[in-house]
């Protein structure tokens, strides 16, 4: 029980020290020096120490407690992935996910974070379901409980591996990807509309963001090992989640950022490519 | 009476409560949904509404919306009876009760937004509504189909294993919640939470993906 | 129980496919018909043949628990409309004041008579539809002499009715062999509490209230 | 309100190893450590921020000169 307490830091610390790899990636194939590896972590600290106040315009209580639901959804999300739990509860708290964004942009009032929220409420039209697909897993596994899926793999290999689970992967990978900075379906946090329902949040706020932002990072690329790979130690964990982030860093440095409907238009032909996979493997099997 | 179907589906149940032949129960899975409903309720009640701010473009002047207080109260009127709705849905045991609040959840969107005063989020209200009220076809529909295949309409009974529910039941409670909270034309429900007053506006999305949860949590264990 | 519920729908399965099918089929139609439409208001007529379709479903099943489900599924199906129609209003910015469109001459000089007529005809009938005559009366009589302070009367009455009711209940519980008087007051009461809800349609008519009618 | 906020800090600093430790000697179910962390996890990392941030006095300016 201890143990989950130190997880969640090793959580925060990890999440950042990775979206800090992540960056420095990005910059190295771009031909860019790019930050240090610890820049994502400095950039909490800095956030933390900086003088912070509530917009006049923003909903005052909703414009904090945001922050604060944001991280302890993550929280939770973490427990339920290294006790084992639902996989259904984590899909629960990726939507809460999506709920939070939302509030994020709602809550200040500034035009910026609207256009991000409004924006947030568009691509959960293609990432929900496409988280969804994930759920097709049951019909290899027989269940849904995490620690049932690890002991199924333990039993007959990972379903990376095999065929029949392998559209779920990519549908899995193509959610960790629009959740990792840069990524090309990230049009809720586009420069174009200056950093979209982060763009009020500063200072306090910002660093409280950041740190379940880390956890969040956490969660999902180890999710996604967990579901696909198996139970691994921990040491052997951080390291597939690391080369699976950097295919990630790849694809984010090569992309440019998709246009709000291209970016939901494209997920729906995975989401649509999936289910008729399923489907027809549901008829063969 | 009350022995769980499926465990591995939710999780043990940890309480319920029943009311007549509607049992309401908390099994972790719905309990973190009811929490969640119950947290965004609370922030309806308890939050002022953000002043918006608009931007005139093609020149340096800015402005903030304030929302009138009559607007506001009709608003977190309307946001707390969604959140109500939301959280006796997700806890429901009971499947035309379920629909039933899923359609309620409908009309509390419609009504959070329909005192806005401004011509688009209005005219998306209204295609939103139209869908919406489509949406309690396949969603009723799917119920009474379930009523005449398996004769009842106690989740707790429909879960076990020895029950079948046909697919095209399945596949009509889904398309009917989709319909009803989550307008399958995404794009007019963005522009539905265009209109300011945050913490009830927001209360649209908390409610339909609770419920849109909660209908694959229902799919998943028939 | 159980089992004769399982019995009945499964005896009428071949029936209830082929009902079921031929619903689809008008479901198809209802479809067609408001994805077709483009005018607004006929779209929000249309939506309500895609209620009725509903029901219908619903009713199939054919039990007493599909009737005890269609009257929620009728009351969901309302709300809807209403709720909707009042956001076409508001969209379209058809809302006015309200203003006496029916005006002749008897409205002037009569409705104080034929509103008496009317009530002591109810009161001689008695009950419900003694009270639903009345209610006409009094309501005609509202409709024609606006009503600006009237609503209070008529929620005492409501209110009145309210208590009588629960006074004939008390003594249908308590005291059965008095059975005849709690008739009596229940019947009272349900007169008053027609003609009040029947009259306070008479209100709503005319220039009685402050606005926001 | 740093006041407050440092409370905040000491009390949710407490309470999240206090149900940590609890848990693991058996004390409490898990569940409620994790209900204890999920709320006053992040109030801490909140109210840790708070407490350490800059002043809300007004600051000076390095670049007045200009």
């Amino acid at each position: 029980m201890i143990s989950f307490l130190l997880y969640l830091l090793l959580a925060v610390f990890i999440g950042l020290l990775y979206h800090g790899i992540h960056r420095k990636v990005i910059a190295r194939i771009q031909t860019r020096p790019g930050p240090p590896v610890w820049q994502e972590f400095l950039h909490t600290l800095k956030f933390s120490f900086k003088q912070t106040w509530i917009p006049m315009t923003a909903s005052q209580l909703m414009f904090v407690a945001i922050v604060v639901i944001m991280i302890a959804i993550w929280v939770g999300g973490l427990y339920v992935l290294l006790t084992g739990g639902s996989l259904l509860i984590l899909f629960a708290i990726f939507l809460l996910h999506k709920i939070t964004e939302h509030g994020l942009g709602l809550s200040s009032g500034s035009p910026y974070g609207k256009f991000g929220a409004i924006r947030s409420v568009i691509s959960a039209a293609s990432e929900i379901p496409l988280f969804a697909t994930v759920g097709a897993i049951y019909m290899v596994t027989g269940s849904l409980m995490i620690s049932d899926i690890t002991a199924y793999e333990a039993a007959n290999g990972p379903l990376l591996l095999s065929v029949i689970a392998l559209p779920m992967a990519i549908a899995m990978y193509v959610i960790v990807l629009s959740k990792v900075p840069y990524n090309p379906f990230g049009i809720i946090e586009a420069k174009e509309i200056v950093s979209g329902n982060k763009t009020e949040h500063f200072g306090v706020w910002r660093a409280g963001l950041e740190t379940g932002f880390a956890i969040k990072t956490f969660v999902l690329l180890a999710a996604f090992v967990t579901l696909f790979i198996g139970a691994l130690p921990l040491w052997l964990l951080l390291i597939a989640m690391l080369i699976v982030l950097l295919t990630m860093s790849f694809i984010c440095a090569l992309t440019p950022m998709l246009s709000p409907y291209d970016a939901v238009t494209i997920q729906a032909l995975i989401i649509g490519f999936v289910v008729v996979y399923v489907v027809i493997a549901g008829v063969i099997l | 009476m009350y022995n769980l179907p499926s465990p591995q589906i939710e999780g043990e149940i940890l309480a319920y409560i029943p009311f007549g032949d509607i049992v309401y129960y908390f099994s972790p899975y719905t309990l973190v949904l009811f929490i969640f409903a119950l947290t965004f309720t609370a922030l309806a009640i308890l939050s002022r509404p953000e002043k918006q701010v608009d931007i005139a473009f093609g020149g340096d002047a800015y402005y903030t919306k304030e929302i009138p207080e009559k607007q506001m109260r009709f608003q977190r009127f309307m946001a707390i009876s969604c959140g109500l709705a939301t959280m006796a849905g997700v806890t429901t045991g009971d499947i035309f009760n379920f629909t039933l609040l899923t359609a309620m959840v409908g009309i509390c969107n419609i009504g959070i937004v329909a005192s806005v005063k401004n011509k688009h989020v209005l005219d998306n209200a209204y295609e939103y509504g139209i869908l919406a009220m489509i949406g309690t076809l396949p969603l009723f529909g799917a119920a009474a189909i379930i009523l005449a295949t398996t004769g009842t309409l106690s989740l707790w009974e429909i879960f076990t294993p020895a029950v079948s529910v046909p697919v095209i039941a399945k596949a009509l409670l889904v398309i009917g919640v989709i319909g009803e909270g989550m307008a399958p034309v995404y794009v007019a429900k963005a522009e539905i939470t265009r209109a300011p007053g945050a913490p009830y506006v927001l209360m649209i999305h908390v409610s339909s993906l609770l419920m849109f949860l909660r209908v694959v949590e229902i799919i998943i264990s028939m | 129980m159980m089992m004769l519920f399982d019995m009945i729908v499964y005896d009428l399965s071949a029936e209830y496919e082929a009902a079921l099918i031929i619903t689809l089929l008008c479901i198809i139609i209802s479809f067609w018909a408001v994805m077709r439409e483009r005018e607004d208001l006929h779209r929000l007529i249309l939506t309500e043949l895609v209620e009725i379709m509903c029901l219908v479903i619903i009713a199939l099943v054919a039990t007493d628990l599909a009737e005890a489900l269609i009257l929620p599924g009728l009351v969901v199906g309302i709300a809807e409309f209403l709720a909707l129609s009042e956001l076409y209003i508001e969209k379209e910015g058809l809302r006015k004041a309200p203003e006496n469109v029916l005006h002749i001459e008897v409205m002037d000089s009569a409705p104080g008579i034929i509103a008496v007529i009317f009530v002591i005809y109810g009161i001689i009938l008695s009950g419900f539809t003694g009270g639903a005559v009345a209610g006409l009366g009094l309501l005609f009589y509202f409709m024609c002499r606006g009503s600006s302070e009237k609503r209070e009367i008529i929620e005492t009455v409501s209110g009145y009715a309210w208590a009588c009711w629960v006074v004939a209940f008390i003594v249908f519980m308590a005291v059965p062999q008095y059975w005849f008087f709690g008739v009596i007051i229940a019947g009272a009461g349900i007169f008053a509490k027609v003609v009040a809800k029947m009259s306070l349609i008479g209100t709503m008519n005319g220039d009685g209230g402050e606005g926001d009618v | 309100m740093t006041g407050k906020t440092k409370a905040l800090m000491v009390l949710s600093g407490l309470i999240c190893p206090a149900s940590a430790i609890l848990a693991a000697a058996g004390a409490i179910d898990a569940i409620v450590m994790v209900a204890a962390l999920v709320i006053f996890f992040p109030l801490f990392v909140i109210s840790t921020f708070l407490t350490w941030k800059a002043s809300d006095h007004e600051g000076d300016y390095p670049f007045i000169g200009y």
